[in-house]
């Protein structure tokens, strides 16, 4: 058997694991359950593996409904950067609609909620609430970006 | 392939009706849900459990049915727990404020419990 | 809540999910999770996504091992792509080692491997042994590749 | 981050040497699994079963290293068996054929049981 080569430092680039998915609902689970058995298997306790499988999925999501305007033609791409400090997870869609800032600040009130015909815009704030960090940009591709950031505590 | 169907039933336990979901609680729910909403309501319920069996997948569309539905069931003079949550959904339904609404409740027979005391003292 | 848009067929492309791993051993571990969530999804029977989750782990590794020559900078590409007939997933390396027909075709032998040094050579087999269909091809970016089919039984 | 070590430990019940593995059997487990039969050699053992605690992730390169220890086993005339693989890895172990060399039981009780029925005999 040819020894291992398993180096005993590595860069961030070769942790990297990109996931590419089609701008159809149903897929984000597929980004889920990725990221469920990464985190798994990185030791994270079983509530914080659920909160990620929920702020992945809300993300995937907002990426296919929103962003994509759920074009199939168009993907989502879902990268996983692991380190001994935790678990990073950026969601980029294509960008054919602009997220707007306004929509990542947003407090949901649950009162307001019922009186209004609207019941969802919910996704962004669980995200926030359920990860240790989260970042919006401009995806490379142009396309919007969100960076969740969950920390490995040991 | 990859959208799960939701399983949706309805049953009376001795004047508490009961909704069960099995399977992912989406937007692809929404008919479903609703449905057997208007359905027990046309049958007459004023005590509702909505009881999650298995559903390891519900989503903000799918908490955004729920709120729906408990719009509704304001509106009408209805009473509504909710059971079979896991801890998990059980602390999202609590973030989001739904526990104010509806009680909830880890088993069924517990939601039961508390909604027929109600029914009881009616 | 817009119309979820769900179309009633869809094309194969539309299906596709890509996963980007790193060649390095262990990240073989995360297409097999994928691989299983995505056959659980879809309805296989717990002894044919255990069985899907050995082949898919042996072929990473040796897209990692022998056509990437564990060199981390290169990716190994898994393609998944689904249909009501089944699942085919896709393993291509960046063909640093081309894979040798000869190789693809030996049927190990237990009594002969106890007298043997090198006590592996079992991976191919078991792939062949354990799906519905295994083709051996160039990819389009030159590497090799591996196909194999697993078929939903209904 | 993504490489589980291996758990390796060994123990003795009335005469039957036991090889606890808990984790991944991959091509890491190598050395943990040759020092951990090495050692058990060393003392004396005739009778080993190699027990899998929960490993669900055992690949070819794990089965070579498995077939490394029964070419030893043969050689030093030991006995060898394997308890506490999941169905899955049972039908493996026998399509490779390594129930040929090592009787594989269920659960580590068996397998202690049908070697001290050897001891016994001997
Ligand atoms: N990836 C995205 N691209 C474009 N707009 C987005 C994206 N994600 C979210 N948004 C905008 O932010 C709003 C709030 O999102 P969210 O909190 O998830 O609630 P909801 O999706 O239910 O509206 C959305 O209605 C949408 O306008
Ligand atoms: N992706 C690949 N690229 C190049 N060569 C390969 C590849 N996969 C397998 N091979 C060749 O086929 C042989 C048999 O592979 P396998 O049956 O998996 O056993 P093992 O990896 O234990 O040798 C390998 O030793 C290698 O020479």
């Amino acid at each position: 058997m040819p020894d291992p080569q398993r180096p005993s430092t590595l860069g961030d680039e070769e942790r990297v694991i990109e996931l590419h998915l089609p701008s159809r609902l149903g897929y984000e689970k597929v980004a889920m359950d990725t990221a469920s058995a990464m985190a798994k298997r990185m030791g994270f306790p079983l509530d914080r593996v659920d909160s990620l499988r929920t702020a992945v999925s809300e993300a995937v999501t907002n990426a296919i409904e929103h962003g994509n305007q759920h074009d199939s033609a168009m993907k989502v791409v879902v990268v996983f950067t692991g380190s001994d400090d935790g678990l990073i997870v950026d969601v980029a869609d294509q960008g054919r609609k602009r997220l707007d800032e306004a929509a990542t600040e947003r407090l949901p009130n649950i009162q307001q909620v019922l009186q209004s015909d609207d019941k969802g815009g919910w996704g962004i704030w669980l995200i926030k609430e359920l990860m240790d960090e989260v970042q919006f940009s401009v995806a490379p591709t142009g396309g919007n970006q969100l960076r969740m950031v969950i920390h490995l505590d040991r | 392939m990859i959208d799960d169907e939701l399983k949706v039933g309805t049953r009376q336990r001795d004047g508490v009706w009961i909704i069960d979901l099995e399977g992912d609680v989406t937007t692809f729910a929404e008919d479903a849900i609703t449905s057997a909403y208007e359905k027990v309501t046309g049958e007459g319920a004023k005590y509702i459990v909505i009881n999650s069996r298995q559903s390891d997948y519900i989503n903000s569309a799918g908490i955004a049915i729920l709120i729906g539905v408990v719009t509704e069931v304001n509106r009408q003079g209805q009473k509504l727990a909710i059971s079979g949550l896991s801890a998990h959904f059980q602390k999202i339904f609590r973030m989001v404020g739904l526990a104010q609404y509806a009680d909830i409740y880890a088993g069924e027979d517990e939601a039961v419990a508390a909604l027929q005391k109600l029914v009881q003292a009616a």
